[in-house]
């Protein structure tokens, strides 16, 4: 396995590597995530983009190791790398700990926050927002239920929520799309995690909604310094948002690398047919778009080979459907998974 | 649907079941052996007689005579196997004359024993109060009360469907109206409803119109459950943008109906009904064993039971409660079937 | 409202005044409390063969809008005038559901979900042939025919016919709707968020096929989105609606590059643009967006309007030409210099 | 409420004639012969010859002043003769409800959350039985059982010693001891249902994301379980309360005539048969409140645990 992206700065505070989720159900086996691997930048934001089924969810979703039934982690490792901050400096690998013991638990949450598509489905609709706050502070600090509701007024008002005190013992479906996405990001940043998962934190929400919470996320960013990983089929949010960018294709990264480098230069053929097809608001008026030919297979029958080669404009016979590429750094940085780079 | 139905074995095992109940249901007078009026005082409550297949390692279906004692202390008749006594069981034997499919008339019957004076005479589960053969009696209880499952839910369907199609297809005023019925219907708990209505039919009726009197009553509930089924597909469905589609593309009101709507839900009335005959079966058994369902001369399991009532007989005779068999397969029956039929209905379940 | 100033252009479609409430029922008895003002007092017109697109976000009407057109709802009030195929103008809005039929046939729709919009149990024929079947067009072996021709119009392979949509992809079943849709060979087609529901790949080949189908059918688009690169790929002129109304509506191009309504400019920055070298200052709107069922007075916008002045919290501003061709309606329209995304 | 007075008085008006045919049968059954003037007599006293509306209008009338009327077979006042049953059928009612809760809850949970497991298996399996066994066919067996494998009759609600003795602790205690089995047998059924009920909402809740949300937050599994899904999958089982009450009474009216328990039960029956209008017409019309009222209590209790509903209107 050879290391992508490892340029001078401190060690990532996440290396997945070779990752493998997989989901059994009656029908077959689908390789959600497939050998995945990738680091993620201290203090960064780094973006996992991707189309549907690509496994970007999943892939948020092993890391905090709540993958359900019938899925499973069946190889690969997560190492998450803590500083001495919290009190319990070191290494660990996520992928090696019981998804429901004490130590990942404490972990969910306190190193590690999620945030969801669906704000209003995210909250339980029968506790009022305050609760669940409330609740996971108590969960990992060891404070009163009077210190937790402090801080979680703190939070909401961190977030923008006008007037916090009272929306703290409102319920979810009382607050607007955008006020609930605030508190979603308030609830997941409340015991002061490193990392922040957003899963796809605005795709429920209106473009102007959206715009408030993306500077939302970049203002907490920059106040408190924790890595955002943020998956999104949306190029443009990578863009407005992202410093390293994973592309990933039916379970694999196909490539890894800074964001300028994949918007600018990008190498993977998948990535420049996803960049070429996107609708763009600078574009002509009335152009016909370049298209990707054909359409993402279906989970159960997965192409051989590299997983793009049936439609890939670079296609080279007897290569790419026979062995699997890897993930390999090309030049001086993006790491590219793609036989014209490496030939097997 | 049918190949999702299929994967469910309960249900099939279960759809097999239900078929053979139903073949004894077509072929009760085939299947008993004697008249299920034919009663003796001399042989009340006889305990079932085991048939034994074997003799001297041959194959002679037999079973053994009983003679009958008065204990001198309880002046109960007891009845004892004797060994020696052995009464040969015919296959397709002669026995009472009735029309097969209620078309052919013939006299032959699955089994019986031909040709042999009335003491010697088969049992297969023992006789009743009046001496009449529980077996033979349970086959027609079984007729009786699985078509009153069958005619019931027919006519809950009719009326179920028609007004819950109104309801949710055409809405506003009917729609209210039709709801309010069915709320209060609902509200009224449904045993006193059926037995008040039940004790309100007059003594003097035969049996036949009290057969369709019961149906009638335990049907008045059932539909309004396949109603709100109606109304609710028709609801839903209405919201889909097929539907829409179809309107769009010039689809007439009722082309919409009966080629979008209809199919649609098709499959959710079949399990729906499914699941209503057993409810309908327990109701009959029900009104029946409290007396006020089928009444004798009538033969519905719930009337068989109804003999079972008392503790006292029963501890004498246990064989009374083995009506009660039947009615617990049948109904697990329907059961899983209409639980299969309504898994494999939902397209979008998992 | 004015012409377009381009002489020899026909009007398909001439919506004016179109108004649609929802009512609020609330409680035991369904009492009337308020309504909805979903579609609110909104005028346009479409040309024959071109696209216009409504864009707006979530609630603005702009799907209410489209189903009022289609009579797929009945408006409240207001006329729809359609040009139908043999030259006469009829008010779609006012004509009696029986009379509908005929006028079907002309205007059709594309809708947004792939899935629910084709029914799982009909196959592919059963589906595209609907149409035909409905209004009695061809005997079987010409419907057979057509509904190949179709199939093979949108890219799909003609022995498809007898699966069902369960078989396609999302891309697949939207080639299917867009299918049913041409089966009549209508002159208008509504297209309700067509993409909006498809993977980003997907778009863009979905999106090439209405283009396509445009020039070589000569069809007329009213095309209903939220995205606005999308719109800008497809669209001659864009209506944007906020809150029931529209505030803006402009030539493609011109409403891009140079917006004349402050909604309209904030909308176009919000966009996230794909390329991390334009990071530029966004304009993030304060607040969330007026409830229709109980808007602000004055103009709609103004609690959330940068520019917002005294008389915005009074007037409501009316839909003015300030330019030919160039509709807004903001009381500060024609002195304030908007930002637009360049090319 | 309304609707349920006039079904109850529709129902027992039905059977034709009246209690007075009824007497008149019993009496030539004994022998002894009443007159048509005697008849006559009987009817004006009671009411019966008026025509069915003011009929109806006086029994609501006596019933809103607290006056059931007569029980014409025992010749004492309904309220006399139903007193003790009607609170005993409650009891039983209740008893059985509380069995149906403590039972269904924890199996239809464990069912949700070990889906396809053995034990859900077993669950699923008996809870299918719960619902094919007719309640009076289930009292049938346990009793032939009883008698059979422990020679105890097991029917009644109180041993034969103390059924007639004034409440006191003793009977208190006795009533106890008899009460499990008729809730048993009562709740089984309702049981079977419910735990499928449960099952299945609250399989629906377990793939929300709140969920997982609550479990990416650091939830303990028993705390995201209990605290979420379960409290969310609850609030249609309390509807069900509703339609539970009246459906476990009138359960109970076949149930207590197998067991002879002394609930309204049996009364009602012997009541119907004899055409005692005012006694039938009394525990219909009771019934019939009891359902009304548990819908009631239903909706209260919705309200009370769904803030959805609590908040609808109020935004």
């Amino acid at each position: 396995m050879v290391d992508p992206v490892t340029d001078s700065r401190a060690a990532p505070i996440l290396s997945v590597r070779d990752l493998k989720t997989h989901f059994f159900q009656d029908e077959g086996t689908v390789r959600a995530v497939d050998g995945a691997s990738f680091d993620v930048p201290r203090r960064k934001t780094l973006g996992i983009v991707g189309e549907s089924g690509c496994g970007k969810s999943v892939t948020a979703r092993s890391i905090l190791r709540i993958v359900e039934r019938p899925g499973r982690i069946v190889g690969g490792s997560i190492l998450l790398r803590r500083d001495a901050g919290n009190g319990r400096a070191g290494e660990v690998d996520l992928a090696g700990l019981d998804p429901a013991g004490y130590e990942m638990r404490q972990i969910r949450g306190g190193d590690i926050g999620l945030i969801f598509q669906e704000p209003m489905t995210s909250f339980s609709p029968v506790h009022t927002v305050g609760n669940q706050i409330i609740e996971t502070i108590q969960l990992h600090q060891n404070v009163s239920v009077e210190a937790a509701r402090l801080k979680a007024t703190e939070m909401l008002h961190l977030v923008g929520i006008p007037k916090p005190e009272r929306r703290l013992d409102e319920y979810a479906f009382q607050l607007s799309g955008g006020l609930r996405q605030r508190a979603m990001i308030a609830m997941a940043l409340s015991c002061g995690p490193r990392i922040l998962i957003a899963d796809e934190p605005t795709t429920a929400l209106d473009v102007t909604t959206q715009a408030q919470i993306l500077d939302l996320l970049r203002h907490l960013q920059d106040r408190e310094g924790m890595t955002i990983i943020l998956i999104t089929h949306n190029l443009g949010v990578v863009a407005e948002m992202c410093d390293e960018v994973v592309v990933m294709y039916l379970g694999r990264v196909v490539e890894q690398g800074p964001v300028d480098a994949i918007f600018h230069a990008p190498k993977h053929p998948y990535t420049q047919a996803l960049l070429r097809s996107i609708p763009s608001i600078h574009a002509t008026v009335r152009t016909e778009l370049p298209t990707i030919a054909g359409s993402i297979p279906h989970p159960y029958n997965r192409p051989s080979g590299c997983p793009f080669h049936p439609r890939c404009p670079d296609f080279m016979p007897g290569t790419c459907d026979r062995s699997e590429p890897s993930l390999r750094p090309v030049e001086d940085g993006p790491g590219v998974s793609c036989f014209l780079y490496h030939p097997a | 649907m049918w190949w999702r139905f299929r994967k469910h074995r309960v249900a099939m095992v279960s759809t097999v079941v239900v078929f053979l109940f139903y073949l004894v249901v077509i072929c009760a007078d085939f299947l008993a052996y004697s008249t299920p009026l034919a009663s003796e005082a001399q042989r009340s409550l006889l305990p079932p007689q085991p048939i034994h297949w074997f003799d001297g390692g041959r194959l002679r279906p037999h079973v053994y005579g009983l003679a009958g004692r008065r204990d001198p202390v309880t002046f109960k008749r007891v009845y004892t196997p004797d060994p020696e006594k052995k009464i040969l069981v015919r296959f397709f034997a002669r026995g009472f004359e009735y029309h097969l499919f209620g078309l052919i008339p013939t006299n032959r019957h699955f089994i019986g024993v031909e040709g042999a004076p009335a003491e010697e005479t088969l049992f297969v589960l023992g006789t009743d109060e009046q001496g009449r053969d529980v077996w033979s009696r349970l086959m027609y209880g079984t007729q009786t009360s699985l078509t009153i499952g069958l005619v019931g839910v027919a006519l809950s369907l009719i009326l179920g469907v028609l007004l819950g199609g109104i309801s949710g297809l055409y809405g506003g005023v009917m729609d209210t109206i039709i709801q309010r019925v069915i709320e209060i219907l609902r509200s009224i708990p449904t045993i006193p409803l059926w037995m008040g209505l039940a004790a309100a039919l007059p003594n003097e009726w035969t049996t036949m119109q009290i057969y369709f009197a019961i149906t009638l009553i335990i049907s008045l509930v059932g539909w309004t459950e396949l109603a709100r089924v109606v109304r609710g597909r028709f609801l839903s469905l209405r919201e889909e943008d097929f539907v829409m589609a179809a309107e769009l593309a010039g689809c007439g009101q009722m082309r919409i109906i009966f080629t979008h709507l209809v199919p649609s839900f098709l499959s959710h009335i079949i399990a729906a009904t499914t699941l209503a005959i057993p409810a309908m079966i327990i109701s009959e058994t029900s009104l029946s064993f409290l007396g006020l369902g089928l009444r004798p001369p009538a033969i519905s399991w719930g009337v068989l039971l109804q003999q079972a009532q008392n503790v006292q007989a029963l501890a004498i005779s246990p064989w009374l409660l083995i009506p009660s068999i039947p009615v617990i397969i049948v109904i697990l029956a329907f059961n899983f079937m209409g639980d299969g039929l309504r898994d494999a209905a939902d397209p979008y379940g998992h | 409202m004015g012409g377009l100033g381009v002489g020899s252009s026909v009007r398909l479609l001439d919506v004016k005044g179109l108004r649609k409430f929802f009512p609020i029922r609330k409680g035991f008895l369904k009492r009337e409390v308020g309504q909805v003002r979903a579609v609110d007092d909104v005028s346009f017109h479409v040309e024959k063969g071109e696209t216009l697109s409504l864009v707006g976000e979530s609630g603005c009407g702009k799907t209410t809008t489209a189903r009022c057109i289609l009579r797929a709802i009945t408006p409240t009030s207001g006329q729809t005038l359609f040009r139908g195929q043999d030259g006469s103008v009829v008010d779609v809005a006012s004509l009696p559901k029986s009379q509908l039929r005929p006028l079907r046939r002309q205007m059709q729709m594309i809708f947004q979900d792939p899935f629910s919009s084709l029914n799982p149990r009909r196959t592919l024929f059963d589906i595209v042939a609907e149409p035909l079947v409905a209004n009695e067009v061809g005997t079987r072996q010409e419907r057979v025919d057509r509904v190949a021709e179709l199939l093979r119009l949108v890219g799909l392979r003609p022995e498809y016919m007898r699966r069902y949509p369960h078989a396609f992809s999302g891309g697949q079943r939207q080639r299917i709707g867009i299918a049913r849709a041409l089966a009549l060979n209508p002159s208008l087609i509504v297209a309700d968020e067509p993409v909006s529901a498809l993977d980003v790949s997907v778009q863009a080949q979905i999106l090439n096929l209405m283009l396509r189908l445009q020039a070589q059918l000569d069809l007329t688009y009213l095309f209903v989105a939220h995205d606005l690169s999308v719109v800008k790929h497809v669209s001659d002129r864009v209506a944007v609606m906020y809150v029931g109304k529209i505030v803006e509506m402009a030539e493609t191009q011109r409403l891009f590059t140079a917006p004349r309504h402050p909604y309209t400019e904030a909308l176009l920055s919000a966009v996230p643009k794909p390329d991390p070298r334009l990071r530029a200052h966004r304009i993030v709107l304060e607040g969330e967006v007026a409830d229709a069922a109980n808007p602000p007075s004055g103009c709609y916008f103004h609690p959330r309007c940068r520019y917002a002045v005294d008389a915005c919290r009074q007037e409501t501003p009316r839909l003015e030409e300030i330019e030919p061709g160039h509709f807004v309606s903001c009381h500060r329209a024609r002195e304030l210099t908007l930002r637009g995304v360049g090319q | 409420m309304w609707a349920v007075s006039v079904l109850a008085f529709v129902i027992i008006q039905l059977p034709p004639g009246d209690y007075i045919t009824t007497y008149i049968a019993q009496m030539s059954g004994s022998g002894s012969f009443v007159s048509a003037q005697e008849a006559e007599a009987l009817r004006q006293q009671y009411g019966l010859d008026q025509p069915l509306y003011v009929q109806y209008l006086r029994w609501m009338a006596m019933i809103l002043q607290g006056n059931f009327g007569m029980a014409l077979e025992y010749s004492r006042p309904v309220a006399e003769v139903i007193g003790d049953r009607l609170w005993l059928t409650m009891v039983v009612s209740v008893a059985a409800i509380v069995f149906t809760w403590l039972v269904a809850l924890p199996i239809g949970i464990y069912s949700a959350v070990r889906q396809y497991s053995l034990g859900d298996y077993i669950a699923t399996f008996v809870g299918f039985i719960g619902l094919a066994v007719p309640s009076f066919m289930l009292a049938l067996i346990l009793m032939y059982l009883g008698f059979t494998l422990f020679n105890a009759n097991i029917g009644g609600l109180f041993s034969d010693e103390l059924a007639e003795a004034p409440w006191g602790l003793a009977k208190l205690w006795d009533l106890t001891k008899h009460l499990p089995l008729p809730a048993l047998i009562l709740g089984l059924a309702g049981t079977a249902q419910l735990i499928r009920i449960m099952r299945a909402n609250l399989l629906d809740e377990l793939g929300k994301p709140y969920v997982v949300t609550a479990r990416a937050r650091g939830l303990p599994e028993s705390r995201v379980i209990l605290k979420y899904p379960v409290r969310v999958a609850l609030n249609p089982f309390a509807s069900t309360i509703g339609y539970l009450l009246p459906y476990v009474v009138s359960g109970s009216i076949i149930v207590s005539l197998v067991l002879s328990l002394p609930t309204v039960g049996p009364l009602l029956l012997k009541a119907l048969i004899a055409q005692d209008m005012f006694l039938a017409g009394t525990i219909v019309l009771l019934l019939g409140v009891m359902t009304v009222i548990g819908t009631f209590l239903s909706d209260l209790l919705l309200l009370w645990i769904d803030p959805r509903i609590r908040f609808e209107g109020k935004q």
